[in-house]
């Protein structure tokens, strides 16, 4: 027992391909896919290899290497055995050739598992996924004291998990026969952004760097001021905390037509429900922030005789900084939903907005996921860099010092 | 009675009173159907609503669908009740634009989502850039409304003859202060709403006969329309249209656009329509089998 | 008392009641005290029973509920205002996001005062605590005592003329406090400042004051005041002298007698 | 009584500020395109008359606070509740949306932010694509959401309030890790010397710390997830709902409804923000909260 | 040293290092270090030499960068999950959103004890702490001295064999003080705990040890071990007698020995 820790997932793995190796034997066989015996024994056999090496008591960094290799080559290959199942040249070279399963939802992908790629398909993806998993958990419970290691493992994980959303996405598209038009696979979405990096700089180029950095700027900038200028004066607190509270929760679908009536169809009207969007967030941290500092050091500025706005600027802007960075967080995202959003409502014939209204309405639904890739890209960038200036700016929170 | 979904191209209005007095009036109920109409919106793209099974027919443009039918959803014509278009463009008299030739370095209003292709098929014609400059035009990508004229941030835009149009005139234009170009009078028209459903389906039977009956009674509700406008507006506002003045005039606008209800499909305004979406590489291939005239043909005797 | 001398604090028939949750709790009651200027005032007495809250009334951190009380002839919220004293609390309330330096230019910077300046009485309130090294630490990485002296020496550098301290001394030990009674006792004669000082060391109390107000709980008042007839010049070996004997023994008869463990 | 009547003083003051701004805009905005009318009509109104037109247009780009009031007004309290063209109702049918997306969204929103801070695998690897998947423009696949969940016959409340989920569960995962994080050091030392369980320590203190993290984090949460309710009802046609009507204005550029319906969003949503701030302001109390 | 009894704590080149911002910080060097069971060990030494840090080590806080200790024989970590100790921090640590019988409440939920019995605990370490009436206050109401004393209950309730003290009694008056160091010693006494007592106080690490472990600073070192000879049984008076005074110069002299203060 010495040398064998099974874990669960490993175990689990063992099992579904125990399984599809029995089903393999079973009368009628999964129809289209796998048909290849070589490579459906060598997935088979690499899973069988990497859940089993994985039970053995390995060093963490052997075993976890194992698995990664053992899942990603069975994924990849099992991905590929579906070629055949690969929708986007078909549906451009031979369009009606192929027959589309339609249906309701859930027989259509019980259909599609069954007559599609079959059940051993899934079952073989599964395990591969669970020991991805595996490979993850080990990863995650790693602590190298080396810096360089801990940074390459603070890129990796998330990469491995992300990495399976694209797989598992890829192989139901494919695997379960989706039409093109509702979900393309990520393959398809990566070649389209491969084939349109100038379309798709132009539309960052006016969505990112016109609207939505003005907007956020501008709009946080606001709200922080806002809650200033509340926290300075009571009488202001009382009565605009309420009607800020009612205007900046303003729904961006009403609001953006407005702004385009007002600021014109170019990326101003765009900035300006950015502006409206981040307000709200910020104003409400920022008004809970300034009344995060504890008593004593409040008493202590106090006892200086300190003024407001040595107060504010030396002990609780400091101590709101947590909060504010939280609107600065949730505003990074939202700026670019809602300068996205806003132009569907009239735009210059350039922005990702545009783009994904317009490609959409051409049934390019892999340039819409292609925008939004990149969108997802670009928020995941703004969003960390926000957040690495949250790290350098509160060293002294407890939430950043330990825990 | 056999269930059927229909999924609309826009909002409930008068564009598509047919449907609701055939249901309203029991024409459907008469076939023995049991009909569901479900509203679009701009959100609604009606082929990814088909393919995703939501819908059993729809109501599109052509150059929505023969795009969807290229990306594997084999939409079919069965149907086409519109026989003109209704969109143009227009530009205020007191305006720099009077004639085509006035285009150059000015800026359009154009409505996108699919329905922008009669426009760049008629910029084409005239050899104009889209990409803005002194040498070609600047598009714009119009909302639904006709703020972009109001507010001056176009020099022309795109409306419908139903539609849009009065609102210009309610917002204080008269028809002889605008200037018009309607694409079907230039002969740039693509086929506007049409029935489609999936070409594998139609292959049973059973479905066929159900596309009859459907189109049968839908082309009936369109007469009923066409002859009772008001009630027929009246209907749409009972299913949720708003403003039953514009319904009353949208009505009599869309009654041109139905010529005669026979819903059947004119193949040269398909061919046309197919070409003019070639030579702009929306799609890339001759469209194969991508209307059939098999049901109006049983349904209309 | 010390009628020659103008009052710098001076209260009568000062009360102060808190509202809690579960009740009214009379922190103060009927205090009567007039402290000059120069003098070095203890306050001793039982845990809880309003010490604290008399330092804060006079540095207008709590309002009180009766009475009166003025602080140089103003009242307390004037003389906050005209910055008249300064005040070390009784836990250390050092910001995090400071290092113990810029912590202890706080104040300086508040006064607006000049960069040299401000670096030369860091540097030197810090060696008075013996905290020359620690300069670039933040609070979290300085052990308890330590926070407690960067927060004496925070007070210090802001070299106001009355001196309120809470228990400054309370997590030191003896050395260090022995050290810094003397460079405390050395401070006041030189700049004949008036310090108001909280404490539960009955020896640092006579040692240090020239008035011993010794208090006694629920409500608080004062119980006893005992005038020290020790000289201002004060070796530490002052301490095994039967005077200081003595008076330390009154105290403590005091305290006692105001006490509620008297089974 | 006392703290209301100091609220309505500045309350009306400012509400009146803004009225008279609006006026001043509603004049500005409106002029240029009255002037176009008045040139085609070929007339040329005195100014105060000038003034009077401009704010009574049928379809404004900024109409009249008055415009708004009596629109406002008819359709809240002159129409049954039950009809569809009432604010009430459509505002009913938005808010039950809400509600549920937003308890949805604060119960996955909480689950996530719990998973990522007590284990490390999901901290490490969930975060960046939860992160990832709010720079996703809703609006952009909500359509899609909503086809494929009607295909599996899933209808009515349920996708609207899915899409609310997901706008709303982000700022309290934010919010909540944060807020999870921020007990002292020496306190979590003390469970530690307890060998309090994770459960124990997760509930004697993590939540309790994390409260005041929570409530902010729920009055962002409770407006974005109205944005998600409103969003979720364009691509079901519309139907019903504030996002209906505000729809249905933008067709037909019948701007007042826009207006009216955007107050009532508004009114919607500063009540739900003053619903959750003041249940935060009660569980404060009820923690031992200090005043301020 | 007490070889007889079983050690329950036994440390051997223990060494810990912090890692700062501004270069490492040796808080703890070569430390060797046994205590018996039913011992009561004092720890003195100057502010910031190491008693907390090596308190904290034992209690697996931290853990020690080079060097070796054990709990009960256990890794300190195993003796941890075993609840082998209670722990008394050098700041309150009460929890502000609990009245103070909830607080002393806490660690008896966590090991999960009947309402009951919780009740009855609560109440005999409040009363001990001379804190009853003031159970359902909330920690901002107490004073600092009322804090110390409701995080002492919440040890004391915890009940555990080894007891960690980190200046318990350090903002405590001396009245209080005195009556806390009996009830502690007749605790102690009653129950053969085990106690580990970090005090600046000499007289009190005198009355109250079996032994005293003074520190010096950077690096902390253990500079002196001194066994106490005092009986058990141990009046307050003992502190008047010459062998206490004896004890306590040793103490001071090493402590002296130990100090930066040398000038
Ligand atoms: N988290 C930390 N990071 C860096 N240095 C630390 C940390 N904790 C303590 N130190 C350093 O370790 C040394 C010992 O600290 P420790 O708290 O053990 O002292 P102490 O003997 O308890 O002092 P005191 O009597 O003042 O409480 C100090 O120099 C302190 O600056
Ligand atoms: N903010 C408050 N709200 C309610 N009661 C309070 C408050 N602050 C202090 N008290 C109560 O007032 C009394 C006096 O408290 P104070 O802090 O002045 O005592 P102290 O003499 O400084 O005690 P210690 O020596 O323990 O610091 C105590 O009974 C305490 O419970
Ligand atoms: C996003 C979007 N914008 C405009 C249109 C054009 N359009 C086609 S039918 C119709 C309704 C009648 O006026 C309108 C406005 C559209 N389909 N989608
Ligand atoms: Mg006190
Ligand atoms: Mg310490």
């Amino acid at each position: 027992m010495s040398w064998l820790k099974p874990s669960w997932q490993a175990v689990l793995a063992l099992a579904l391909c125990l399984l599809a190796v029995a089903l393999g034997f079973a009368p009628k066989p999964d129809a289209a896919t796998l048909a290849q015996p070589t490579t459906k024994w060598l997935i088979i056999g690499m899973l069988l290899v990497a859940a089993l090496v994985s039970a053995a008591r390995l060093a963490p960094v052997v075993e976890a290497l194992m698995l990664f290799i053992g899942a990603h080559l069975a994924a990849w290959l099992l991905i590929h055995s579906i070629g055949g199942f690969e929708r986007t040249e078909l549906a451009l070279t031979l369009p009606g050739i192929v027959p589309a399963i339609f249906g309701t939802w859930t027989q259509f992908i019980w259909n599609a598992m069954a007559r599609g790629a079959g059940i051993t398909f899934f079952l073989l993806i599964a395990a591969a996924w669970l020991l991805a998993w595996r490979c993850v958990a080990l990863l995650a419970a790693l602590r190298p004291t080396d810096t360089l290691a801990r940074t390459a493992l603070h890129m990796i994980i998330p990469a491995i998990f992300g990495a399976w959303i694209l797989i598992i996405w890829e192989a139901v598209t494919r695997g379960a026969g989706i039409p093109f038009i509702l979900l393309p696979p990520p393959s398809a979405i990566g070649a389209r952004i491969a084939g349109s990096l100038p379309v798709l700089g132009a539309d960052v180029r006016q969505t990112i760097f016109k609207a939505v950095i003005f907007g956020y700027v501008v709009g946080s900038g606001a709200g922080f001021l806002a809650a200033i200028a509340a926290d300075r004066v009571p009488f202001l607190r009382r009565g605009l905390l309420p009607i800020g509270n009612m205007v900046s929760a303003l729904p961006i679908i009403g609001v953006a037509p407005i702004m385009v009536m007002w600021f014109g169809f170019d990326w101003q009207s765009k900035a300006a429900v950015v502006i409206i969007m981040t307000f709200f967030p910020m104003l409400v941290n920022t008004v809970a922030g300034l009344a995060a500092s504890g008593h004593m050091e409040r008493d202590l500025m106090r006892t200086y005789a300190s003024g407001y706005w040595p107060t504010l600027i030396k002990l609780r802007l400091p101590a709101a900084a947590p909060f504010i960075f939280n609107a600065l967080k949730i505003n990074s995202t939202l700026a670019l939903i809602g300068a996205i959003v806003a132009e569907f409502f009239g735009t210059p014939v350039v922005g990702m907005g545009f783009r994904i209204s317009t490609e959409v309405g051409r049934m390019n639904i892999d340039m819409v996921w292609a925008e939004i890739a990149v969108a997802a890209l670009a928020g995941s960038v703004f969003y960390g860099v926000v957040a690495l200036v949250e790290r350098a700016v509160t060293f002294w929170h407890p939430s950043v010092r330990g825990g | 009675a056999d269930k059927v979904t229909l999924q609309l191209k826009w909002v409930t209005q008068a564009q598509f009173a047919g449907y609701y007095v055939a249901k309203a009036k029991g024409f459907y109920e008469a076939e023995g159907l049991d009909v569901d109409i479900k509203p679009g919106g701009p959100d609604i793209a009606p082929e990814q609503v088909i393919a995703g099974g939501g819908a059993d027919v729809i109501v599109d443009w052509m150059g929505g669908a023969l795009a969807a039918r290229e990306k594997g959803v084999p939409l079919v014509n069965i149907a086409q009740p519109f026989k003109k278009a209704g969109m143009e463009l227009v530009c205020p008299k007191d305006g720099p634009i009077k004639t085509e030739a006035d285009f150059k370095g000015h800026t359009l209003g154009v409505w996108f989502f699919g329905n922008e292709y009669p426009f760049y098929a008629w910029m084409n014609k005239l050899g104009l850039k889209t990409e803005g400059g002194p040498d070609g035009v600047t598009v714009l990508k119009q909302s639904f409304d006709v703020q972009p004229l109001i507010q001056k941030q176009a020099d022309c835009i795109s409306v419908m003859t139903y539609n849009e149009y009065w609102q210009l005139i309610d917002a204080g234009y008269k028809p002889e202060q605008l200037t018009v170009f309607n694409y079907s009078a230039m002969g740039n028209d693509l086929l506007e709403d049409g029935l489609y459903a999936l070409g594998d389906k139609l292959k049973d039977p059973a479905f066929e006969d159900k596309m009859v009956r459907f189109v049968r009674a839908s082309m009936k509700g369109w007469k009923y329309a066409v002859d009772n406008s008001d009630e027929a507006a009246g209907i749409v506002m009972d299913n949720g249209g708003q403003d039953e003045n514009h319904q009353k005039r949208m009505m009599g606008e869309v009654a041109k656009l139905i010529d005669n209800a026979d819903g059947k499909l004119i193949p040269e305004a398909y061919e046309r329509t197919a070409k003019a979406l070639l030579d702009q590489k929306i799609i890339t291939k001759q469209p194969e089998g991508a209307y059939t005239t098999a049901i109006t043909d049983k349904a209309i005797k | 008392m010390t009628g020659q001398s103008p009052a710098v604090v001076s209260a009568s028939k000062l009360g102060l009641t808190f509202q809690t949750n579960d009740g009214p709790v009379q922190a103060l009651s009927n205090v009567d005290l007039t402290i000059g200027k120069g003098e070095f005032v203890s306050f001793i007495g039982p845990s809880g029973c309003g010490k604290t809250t008399l330092l804060r009334v006079i540095a207008d951190l709590e309002k009180p509920t009766s009475g009166a009380i003025s602080v140089n002839g103003m009242t307390p919220e004037q003389a906050r205002e005209k910055r008249a004293y300064g005040y070390v609390f009784q836990a250390a309330a050092l910001f995090p996001w400071r290092t113990i330096e810029r912590n202890v230019a706080l104040p300086l910077e508040i006064i607006g005062l000049s960069k040299a300046e401000q670096a030369e009485r860091i540097k030197r309130t810090l060696e008075l605590v013996n905290l020359a090294g620690f300069e670039k630490k933040y609070p979290w990485q300085l052990s308890g005592g330590m926070q407690q002296r960067a927060s004496i020496a925070r007070a210090l550098a802001f070299d106001a003329d009355l001196l309120l301290m809470d228990e400054p001394f309370g997590a030191l030990d003896e050395i260090v406090r022995d050290h810094l009674n003397e460079q405390l006792l050395e401070l006041w004669e030189r700049t004949n400042k008036t310090i108001c000082f909280v404490t539960h060391s009955i020896p640092e109390a006579v040692y240090l004051s020239t008035r011993i107000v010794v208090m006694s709980p629920r409500p608080g008042r004062v119980s006893d005041v005992i005038e020290s007839t020790l000289p201002r010049k004060r070796p530490l070996d002052i301490r095994e002298t039967p005077e200081f004997l003595a008076i330390a023994a009154r105290v403590r008869d005091g305290l006692r007698a105001g006490h509620s463990y008297d089974d | 009584m006392d703290s209301f009547r100091s609220k309505i003083i500045p309350v009306t003051t400012i509400l009146a500020a803004v009225v008279v701004a609006w006026y001043v805009f509603a004049v500005v905005l409106n002029a240029p395109f009255q002037r176009d009318l008045d040139q085609r009509a070929n007339e040329s109104p005195g100014t105060a008359e000038f003034i009077g037109k401009t704010l009574s247009q049928p379809k404004p780009t900024l109409p009249a606070p008055h415009q708004v009031a009596v629109n406002f007004f008819e359709n809240t309290f002159l129409r049954s509740v039950t009809s569809n063209r009432s604010l009430v109702y459509n505002a009913w049918v938005t808010l039950s949306s809400t509600l549920l997306g937003f308890a949805f969204g604060t119960a996955l929103g909480i689950v996530i932010a719990v998973g990522i801070v007590h284990v490390a695998t999901l901290d490490r690897s969930l975060m960046p694509w939860v992160i990832a998947s709010q720079t996703i423009p809703i609006l952009a696949v909500a359509p899609m959401i909503i086809v494929v969940l009607a295909a599996v016959g899933i209808t009515g409340l349920i996708p609207k309030a899915l899409i609310s989920t997901y706008l709303s569960f982000f700022p309290v995962t934010v919010g909540m890790v944060k807020g999870l994080r921020s007990p002292e050091l020496m306190h979590l030392d003390l469970m530690h010397t307890y060998n309090a369980s994770r459960a124990q320590t997760f509930w004697k203190l993590r939540v309790p710390a994390s409260v005041p993290f929570l409530f902010t984090s729920m009055k962002v949460a409770v407006a974005a997830s109205l944005v998600g309710a409103i969003v979720g009802e364009l691509p079901t046609g519309a139907v019903a709902g504030i996002g209906a009507k505000l729809l249905a204005g933008a067709y037909y550029s019948q701007s007042i409804d826009i207006w009216s319906a955007l107050v009532a969003g508004s009114v919607v949503a500063a009540l739900l923000v003053m619903v959750v701030g003041v249940a935060g302001r009660l569980v404060d109390r009820a923690m031992g909260g200090r005043p301020a």
